[in-house]
């Protein structure tokens, strides 16, 4: 008898699905009877994912995870799937389709922790300048408007939001042209991970590092070490783990019948945290031991 | 005469499909020049090429200097001396003269880094394209060249080389009279040093005048060897095509009709403060002489709508017309043999047959699909009728002996109906029972009541074959012939612009 | 058949029987199914680049067009909710009018076709997304079409349409092609566009029209593409495809110099390119690994292909140029 | 100067002039600085297309080149603590073996320029996600290499060493191909491989050069850009790179024909394109338009370019053909 596969489909190759990944693991070590899998995408582009979803029923999968790239307007596609086989949603949902459950954060919500460390980094105001790959996909418009929400009629503004397309260079002469362009820019806000280390290069190079703050999502090594060092006032992080480790744990149950573990609004949020100077050693500790580096 | 420094024993090659050469035995003696003939894919390249380490046999061996070896590379022909002048140009046209002169062993400055030492270059070039009478210098970039100057710029890239032997591969196909004289000249004094010739050309009486030995090729064999005075026209046709030939002109069979094509005041980009007036009757062929650079390839390229007509008038049958594009002068049966049929008259990796049909794609096609038995068919007849020396139609242009090439190029517009035909050096490097072919074939068409306009160089068919010539100085017409008063020498003092006596 | 489209076909049968060996549901009809779908996809606008390739020019905006044409599509039947007949009609007019636009640019201002078409893949994508604000378009849940869904995503004894219409545009472009004296043209004038004016070609029309078709396929398939995805992310929506595209056509014989490619070529490389994707997939390969595996098996296809091209026998009389019959224009 | 150097350089001051005035900050020496940094950065590789294109060819491996050799790069460094000079070397000598890879398939086994490379892109960036299983490689956070760190990113009197690199490398590439024999070969191979070949020109060996002066420069590109982001995502990192690099080199006059093309006119390309994404941070435009700008830039310049040539005044010069002295030796 062949083990039963269990796909985990990310949007996109990135370090973050490297940490849902350990929490996939630390669930094949306790589900023995199923191969679990983790699935990239080889571009973030919603035709591709289709693709391999697609193949992977083919395949013969029993149940599929999926952060969608672009859940929002793919329901009918995800609805394909989930006729085939049972289909659940992480990081992004898509509310509309007929998956079983959603297990991830609140983008929005993380907007608002960040927004909040904007404000405290600023308690007198200031303009702001922020960093993303891709302005219009929801996780950064989701995020953007967290932000929005929190610092709305305060002294803190945000200015611009300049998109790089996920090229690493472009993301830091961003930085630099900002700098160069608006001389009186208080503090920068990095949405994508890789965003926030290169605004901390960028203002370190220039030596305007302390007179500039940054706040950042996610938990890029830079990242946090800039935290720690304090020259970044803090990040904002999910926790992929969870999602990867519960995620599986649940679908294994599903298709042993169970369905006690889904709640009745299929919605299983798992909070994000804000990493500051105080907690971040701790943090930094269980990443890297459930990292196994 | 001395002993040959290089051999070729009994070499043969072949081609799928094609015997280009069957067991040829050649030797060259310091000092000697050869003059080898042969129709049209009679081999005469290919054993050049051979020898110039482009190709290499199938069979039989090479001597150098008492060293026998299986073939040539290009490397031991360079360094064994040899010095070649394709038939096909092979020129660089990113580059100016001086660069495509010495391309492969440019001189060179500053030792370790290998620059190129264009001065030098250029120094070592001017005198050679002096000697040439070329009207271009060596910065001149190869581009901006017409055929004919480009052919002086291979020739003078062959007497760059401190050669022992200097492969001349038709070199005069598209020089007039002059340029020809002073080559003639230089390979006398190549000669006169100790330098071997291989001269090929069609215009049997520049072989005449140079050659000491005459070697015949026919259909890759050597059918015979001509020394001393056997060196006559008559004799060399003779062994050549295996029979004698007439003379060349063939009277026409009527009196000239109307007023076919008519150019007054009209103005090319060439030379525009210049203007041509030219006048061609239905039932002639008139000729049009002139000098490299006069600018007869350019009226023809204007009347057959290639370059913009920049002022004066093109009447057709006295009514004046707008000729904007090839497509416009095609629909009204004017017809452009072109001169560089490389570059412009065909498509060479394309089957003979659909080169044939190119330019009247939809008499072969019925509603749109085209039925390739027609355009086989039209091109065997076509084969037949020239006498194109090929397998069969299906094969490359490219993979044709020059001489064919222009013959598929005039098949192209003898399939068509024509009015007017502008042959532009309509028998650059096609033998001499071709070229009879070929001018009956012009004959019969002007009889016909097409009017013929005949761009040529050699000076020998421009009096032989044209009923009237006209003949161009600097982008003008400077005086026209009557048959009566046609001599060489009136033709040449017309192209120079000179008075008739 | 030319030789290299055998030496193709051999290939995707070579690469389809090892797939098929190691995973048996390779050939599970609803595989095959799906597989076909991508085929038609990215094969209707391969066949457009393909014409251009092989009049010497090159065509590198069409994933640009996508991002273009599909918001505009999506904006026209859900902000406007135009016919969607109509609304499809005025897509495939814009991409014919965008590849009007590239081919007078090309023609009658002389600029060279990589520059014009780079412009393109820059300016469409720039426009999708500013008027998009980066944002994504997609149909408003619950909305169906079902004619055009049908049309476009629907499968018939589990061929889907998509592939029918590439099959039936292959069939259609290939006789045009290999047939048709607009073909010859096209050939005629990738070879040498000199000689072909000479011979009375309107060189710069039969040159437009291959950016013109090329524009409507992309249209078409812009189409296509938009209900297979339902949305569309305008920064990233067909990305590269302009390289599948491309890719597809050189695999399949066509010289980038131009005057060389045959149809049935073009066919064959994109179910190559198609059938590598589902490769990497179906055999669990790790998805960082599925560009290298698609080069991988490209390159030593190709490599084998010229290797027994060399020396081999068959083949060997396919190569030498004076064989008669040995011209694309003549075989299917 | 040809005269396309000469309108491209008009096309730059223009575009620098129009910024300026909009936007006085644009002349700040360190956005000045920082424009110059990313000139140097896309120049290096641009350049070593440019040799390529020049022959020809075509190079679509950089952008792959950097994410394998960058990952290779910051591996060596941080995992395996090799002395930095040895790292560098040991990715320089990387990049001409590819580049010597890339020369042997096209010239010895004879397949096309673009398969070859368009294989590398995908294999090179499959190998480098599969290396790093799809992580950001980057250096640990406090580590650094001061000497290294200097010679890439440093600064000089404001003048960014990247840009000093390139200016050297220009300078040299320049006499190299307009002044030397072998660059002399490069255009020759590049219009007519088999004149050249007739020519005892070794056509090859000149191909394969270009092949591995571009690879070597990508290897040094690949240690500058690694330097300049820290941090490498391999499935991003450097894409669409090579579109940059092909671009600059055809902006710059390079024909993708082979056998045309100039070192200043590359670099007056890479110049314009990076003043072009200064323009849009510097002038607050969205950067959904970033890539709309400078298509239409580049169309625009371009287009005026050529008409200023067909019908202008000085320019006119330069493309007359050259009318030949009178004829006195003919009357002789
Ligand atoms: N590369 C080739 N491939 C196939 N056939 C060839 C090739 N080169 C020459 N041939 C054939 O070999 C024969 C001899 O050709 P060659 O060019 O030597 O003739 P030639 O005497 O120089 O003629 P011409 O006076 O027309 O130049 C011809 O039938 C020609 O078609
Ligand atoms: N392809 C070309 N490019 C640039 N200039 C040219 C070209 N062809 C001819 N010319 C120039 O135009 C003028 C007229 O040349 P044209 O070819 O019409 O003269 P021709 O009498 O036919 O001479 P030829 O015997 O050289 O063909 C000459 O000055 C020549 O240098
Ligand atoms: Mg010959
Ligand atoms: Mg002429």
């Amino acid at each position: 008898q062949d083990k039963k596969t269990l796909a985990f489909v990310v949007n996109g190759a990135s370090d973050f699905w490297k940490i849902a990944e350990a929490g996939v693991k630390k669930a094949q070590e306790e589900l023995p009877n199923y191969t679990l899998e983790l699935k990239y995408p080889e571009q973030s582009s919603a035709a591709i994912q289709q693709r391999l979803m697609d193949d992977l029923v083919a395949a013969g999968v029993a149940a599929i995870m999926v952060s969608a790239v672009d859940p929002k307007t793919s329901t009918e596609a995800l609805d394909r799937i989930a006729g085939q086989v049972p289909l659940f949603t992480t990081d992004s949902d898509a509310p509309q389709s007929k998956r079983i459950a959603y297990i991830g954060s609140s983008n929005v919500e993380l907007g608002k922790d960040a927004g909040k460390l904007m404000l405290k980094a600023l308690p007198d105001g200031g303009k702001c300048i922020g960093f993303v790959g891709l302005p219009g996909a929801d996780n950064a418009r989701e995020r953007i408007e967290g932000v929005q929400a929190t610092i709305k009629g305060s002294k803190v503004e945000m200015v611009d939001v300049r998109g790089d397309d996920i090229d690493f260079a472009r993301a830091k002469r961003n930085v630099a042209d900002a700098l160069a362009a608006s001389p009186d820019v208080a503090c920068m806000v990095g949405f994508y991970s890789y965003n926030t280390p290169l605004i901390y290069e960028t203002l370190k190079e220039s030596g305007k590092l302390g007179q500039i703050k940054i706040i950042g999502f996610d938990e890029d090594p830079v990242t946090l070490g800039g935290v720690r060092e304090g020259a970044i006032e803090g990040t904002v992080v999910q926790n992929p783990y969870e999602w990867g480790y519960q995620g599986m744990k649940l679908m294994a149950k599903v298709l042993e019948g169970d369905k006690s573990g889904v709640p009745a609004d299929g919605l299983i949020i798992v909070p994000g945290q804000v990493i500051d100077k105080a907690n971040v050693d701790a943090f930094e500790t269980e990443l890297k031991s459930r990292l196994g580096k | 005469m001395a002993d040959p420094f290089l051999e070729l024993i009994d070499i043969s090659k072949s081609y799928p499909g094609v015997i280009a050469l069957k067991g040829v035995t050649l030797s060259v003696a310091p000092g000697e020049v050869i003059g080898l003939v042969g129709e049209n894919g009679a081999g005469k390249s290919t054993l050049m090429r051979i020898l110039g380490g482009v190709a290499a046999p199938d069979h039989g061996v090479l001597r150098i200097d008492g060293a026998e070896r299986a073939a040539m590379t290009i490397d031991a022909a360079g360094k064994a001396g040899i010095a070649f002048v394709h038939q096909e140009l092979n020129l660089f046209d990113n580059l100016d003269v001086a660069a495509n002169v010495f391309i492969g062993r440019e001189p060179r400055k500053a030792p370790p880094l290998r620059l190129l030492d264009t001065e030098a270059m250029r120094q070592r070039t001017a005198p050679l394209l002096k000697k040439l009478g070329a009207d271009f210098t060596p910065a001149s970039p190869v581009a901006d060249l017409s055929l004919a100057q480009r052919q002086l710029v291979e020739i003078a890239k062959a007497l760059s080389f401190d050669a022992r032997l200097v492969i001349l591969d038709e070199p005069t196909s598209s020089l007039t009279v002059t340029e020809t004289n002073r080559l003639l000249k230089i390979i006398a004094d190549l000669k006169a040093t100790g330098v071997s010739v291989i001269f090929i050309s069609h215009r049997l009486q520049e072989v005449e005048r140079c050659a000491d030995r005459v070697i015949v090729l026919r259909d890759g064999r050597k059918v015979g060897e001509l020394t001393g005075a056997e060196i006559q026209h008559e004799a060399m046709i003779r062994l050549m095509i295996g029979r004698d030939l007439k003379s060349l002109y063939i009277p026409p069979k009527a009196p000239p009709g109307a007023e076919a094509l008519a150019l007054s005041d009209l103005r090319t980009s060439a030379f525009p403060d210049k203007t041509v007036d030219l006048t061609v009757r239905e039932g002639e062929i008139l000729g049009l002489a002139g000098l490299v650079g006069s600018g007869r390839t350019e009226v023809a390229r204007v009347v057959f709508g290639i370059d913009k007509q920049t002022g004066g008038e093109i009447r057709l049958k006295g009514e004046p017309v707008r000729i904007a594009e090839p497509r416009e002068a095609i629909a009204r049966g004017i017809f452009l043999v072109p001169e560089d049929r490389k570059q412009f008259g065909l498509l060479l990796d394309v089957s003979i047959s659909q080169n044939i049909s190119l330019p009247d794609l939809a008499s072969y096609a019925k509603a749109w699909l085209i039925k390739p038995a027609q355009e086989d068919a039209n091109a065997e007849r076509q084969k037949r009728s020239l006498n194109i020396k090929t397998p069969n139609v299906g094969v490359l242009a490219g993979a044709l002996s020059g001489g064919n090439q222009q013959k598929v190029v005039l098949a192209k517009w003898l399939s068509m109906k024509p009015r007017i035909i502008i042959f532009d050096e309509p028998t650059r490097g096609v033998d001499v029972g071709a070229k009879q072919e070929i001018y009956e074939l012009m004959r019969a068409l002007s009889d016909s009541g097409v009017a013929i306009l005949m761009i040529s160089s050699d000076m020998e068919e421009v009096i032989g074959v044209s009923d009237r010539i006209a003949v161009m100085h600097e982008g003008r017409i400077s005086g026209l012939l009557e048959r009566s008063r046609f001599s060489e020498d009136n033709v040449l003092r017309l192209a120079v612009g000179r008075p008739l006596n | 058949m030319l030789k290299k489209d055998l030496g193709l076909l051999i290939l995707i049968l070579v690469v389809s029987a090892t797939v098929a060996f190691i995973n048996p549901r390779f050939l599970l009809p609803i595989n095959l199914s799906n597989t076909m779908n991508l085929i038609g996809l990215y094969g209707i606008f391969s066949i457009g680049v393909g014409l251009v390739i092989i009049t010497g020019g090159i065509e590198l905006s069409v994933g640009s067009m996508f991002a273009l044409l599909g918001v505009i599509f999506v904006d026209l039947l859900s902000t406007y909710e135009i016919n969607w007949a109509l609304a499809s009609l005025i897509i495939v007019i814009a991409g014919l009018i965008l590849g009007a636009l590239h081919g007078f640019l090309v023609t009658r201002m002389g600029l060279q076709p990589f520059i014009v078409t780079l412009c393109g893949l820059l300016i469409y994508r720039g426009i999708a997304r500013f008027y998009t604000e980066d944002a994504t378009a997609g149909f408003p849940f619950g909305v169906t079409y079902p004619a055009l869904q049908w049309l476009t995503t629907g499968r018939t004894l589990g061929i889907p349409h998509s592939f029918v219409a590439f099959i039936i545009i292959a069939v259609v472009m290939g006789i045009v092609l290999h047939r048709s004296v607009f073909g010859r043209y096209l050939f005629a004038v990738g070879k040498n566009e000199e000689a072909a004016r000479y011979s009375g070609i309107r060189t710069k029309r039969v040159i437009s029209s291959a950016y013109i078709i090329c524009g409507g396929l992309a249209g078409l398939a812009a189409l296509f593409l938009t209900l297979y995805t339902r949305s569309i992310s305008p920064a990233t929506h067909g990305n590269f495809y302009e390289l599948y595209a491309i890719a597809a056509a050189v695999l399949g014989g066509c010289s980038l110099r131009g005057g060389e490619g045959s149809m049935l070529g073009i066919v064959l490389g994109t179910i190559l390119l198609q059938v590598l994707q589902n490769l990497v997939n179906l055999l669990g390969i790790p998805s960082s690994l599925n560009f290298a595996v698609i080069g991988a098996v490209i390159l030593f296809g190709v490599l084998a292909d010229q290797q027994i091209a060399r020396y081999g026998g068959i083949t060997q009389f396919f190569r030498r140029k004076t064989v008669p019959q040995a011209m694309p224009e003549k075989q299917g």
